[in-house]
């Protein structure tokens, strides 16, 4: 066994052990604080199986905003956390059955896996020229399987506007989340005022080496996403009214602009997202910039929550 | 001059994984919240910075090491002001009140 | 020189999983919050091990993003766990 | 081993233990947490997949690594929208429990499992 298989294996025993925790642990606020150390390692198990792509959405969204949604839905459960009586025995031993039955048909289908397996790298390969791009996932996302992409962010305004409509009445229209007030001259004010233009400085650096390298439009609003909400923790903003002109226009720049584009294939080229071969890039990375602006708006205001006050 | 640098690497990185584990054990052994969180400052600040130093000869490239001592520089400045919040809520918490999260009463 | 950082590296998450049992223990939330804080430098540290072991110099942005995105986790862990302290109340 | 093949086979336990934990955990927060559980294992088999794909120069497979980012974007957006629903539900009844007839705090409404 080499040193490399010995790491892999440490890795993917505390991988697993993080998840059991999760599981089994009694108290919700430490199960789902076990799943953010449980996201922050399996960054490092998508690094492993070379996919920094992905390992850049798993550290931004496990690591980071994922686990502050569950962390704080956590808390603000936790108080009248009623402990319901757990399932009957029979049920768990069946659940325990079924759960074990299936993870042997994974495992036994990993083995399966025909070596080397189906790929479609040499077809991407062959494709990237008429793009310009260097980074084959950027590639796939924006160009080969667009259409994935374009409804990926209709399901997250989606998931805005089901989250709002969660809002009572009264405060439909309002400002989402509580208003945060700090010390201004604390020292949260002050993180809040420094970090943010380096998270904003290295957002837009992740975003602009997705072309070429790990990185991208998602991966970069997240990281803005998570500035912005920074900021109105220590209370240096307030979030917008959802009624708000502008922010809807934020909120709809991006699908927006990729639906435009398309339909623009449509009329002048081949087909519906078929991007002109000259003006491939150019219009890619647009298409990424008014997307990045609305992914950070979009997850920022899901982090933040339903309207809870009304507009003023 | 390779050797050196091997030299250094090993040394950073060791001494670096030396601080994790005090951080570690102070995290786990020491009696009181301020003294875990004087631990944990260590494992913080210096453990990343000497796994930092140790990789230096390693980044391959200027922008490589700028960016690695960017993390680090990151993690410090996160750090600092973490463990300043948490100590204030700690203090807050034991009851003495004379501090919130956000910063000294007038 | 890559075993050595292997190595090291397996040491690190091995402190990483130490420092969660502080989460399961407490008592109070600094201390989850403390753990919480060095299981996230402990990930950048293995992160940048790691990129520099596997030979993908794109991880260190993966680690520069974990770095700032652990602060803001920090930062709403303690505006949100430390609900027993007097959050966002004014000062000064 | 490969590091796919373990990462494969540590993705499977994860899958059964995230099916395990959504059926078993009473609480809803668990329930939501244990079906992101689920969906990051699913999420790594395709990492494994896209892993041993590797071809043409590339470390692995870029269209199943693609279709994972979009993935863990759409999960993300079911986690908000439940959690959203976790957290109204709590209000309007005081108690964050799936049980149909468990007494409620102020408010009439109920949520079925």
């Amino acid at each position: 066994m080499t040193i490399a298989s010995a790491l892999e294996m440490a890795l993917a025993a505390v991988v697993l052990g993080m998840a059991i925790w999760t599981v089994v642990a009694r108290d919700s606020f430490a199960a789902v604080v076990g799943f953010v150390a449980y996201g922050l390692l399996l960054a490092l198990v998508w690094v492993r199986l070379d996919a920094v792509d992905v390992a850049l959405v798993e550290a931004a969204i496990s690591g980071g905003l994922g686990g502050v949604l569950l962390l704080g839905a956590a808390a603000r459960t936790a108080a009248a956390e009623s402990r319901p009586p757990a399932e009957h025995p029979a049920v768990r031993a069946a659940a325990a059955l079924l759960a074990a039955a299936v993870a042997a048909a994974l495992a036994a289908t990993v083995f399966l896996l025909p070596d080397p397996a189906p790929t479609l790298a040499p077809a991407a390969a062959a494709n990237a020229a008429s793009t310009g791009l260097g980074n084959p996932v950027t590639n796939v996302l924006m160009a080969f399987r667009a259409m994935d992409t374009l409804l990926e962010k209709v399901v997250l305004l989606l998931a805005l506007v089901g989250l709002w409509s969660l809002a009572r009445d009264r405060f439909w229209g309002g400002h989402p989340g509580p208003r945060h007030r700090a010390d201004p001259h604390g020292t949260l004010a002050f993180l809040a005022r420094l970090l943010p233009p380096i998270g904003v400085v290295v957002g837009v650096y992740v975003l602009w080496a997705g072309a070429n390298h790990p990185g991208g439009a998602f991966q970069g609003g997240t990281i803005l996403a998570a500035m912005w909400l920074l900021a109105l923790m220590a209370g240096l903003t307030d979030t917008p009214a959802i009624s708000s002109r502008r922010l809807r226009l934020v909120l709809v720049a991006g699908p927006s602009v990729f639906l435009a584009v398309g339909l623009g294939g449509l009329c002048f080229g081949a087909a519906f997202l078929a991007y002109p071969a000259a003006y491939a890039k150019p219009l890619i990375v647009g298409i990424e910039i008014a997307m990045t602006l609305t992914i950070a708006a979009t997850l920022g205001l899901l982090l933040v929550g339903a309207p809870e006050r009304s507009a003023e | 001059m390779k050797f050196m640098l091997d030299i250094v690497t090993v040394t950073a990185i060791s001494a670096g994984a030396f601080f994790f584990l005090a951080g570690t054990v102070g995290l786990l052994r020491f009696p009181d919240t301020l003294t875990r969180l004087h631990a944990l400052t260590k494992a913080d600040n210096l453990g990343l910075g000497l796994v930092v130093l140790g990789l230096l000869p390693h980044a391959g490239s200027l922008r490589g090491g700028f960016k690695l001592v960017c993390v680090w520089l990151l993690a410090l400045l996160a750090g600092a002001t973490v463990s300043q919040l948490i100590a204030r809520a700690a203090l807050a918490s034991e009851g003495s009140g004379s501090f919130t999260v956000d910063g000294p009463q007038p | 020189m890559p075993e050595f950082m292997t190595a090291t590296l397996g040491f690190i998450l091995a402190m990483l999983a130490l420092g969660l049992m502080r989460v399961l223990r407490g008592p109070a939330d600094a201390d989850r919050m403390m753990a919480a804080q060095l299981i996230g430098t402990a990930g950048i540290a293995s992160l940048l091990l790691l990129g520099t072991v596997t030979g993908v110099p794109a991880t260190t942005d993966v680690a520069l993003t974990l770095a700032l995105l652990a602060t803001f986790a920090s930062i709403a862990f303690i505006k949100k766990g430390g609900a027993s302290a007097p959050e966002s109340t004014e000062g000064g | 081993m490969s590091a796919a093949t373990i990462f494969g086979l540590c993705a499977a336990v994860i899958v059964g233990l995230g099916l395990y934990g959504l059926i078993v955990n009473p609480q809803p927060l668990r329930k939501i947490v244990a079906f992101n559980l689920l969906g990051s294992g699913v999420f790594l088999l395709f990492g494994v997949v896209a892993r041993k794909g590797a071809a043409a120069g590339f470390g692995g497979d870029p269209v199943p690594q693609a279709m994972v980012i979009t993935g863990v974007v759409v999960a993300f957006s079911a986690t908000a929208l439940a959690v959203g629903l976790l957290l109204r539900l709590f209000a309007a009844g005081g108690l964050a429990t799936l049980e149909p007839d468990a007494p409620t705090r102020a408010g009439t409404e109920h949520a079925d499992s």
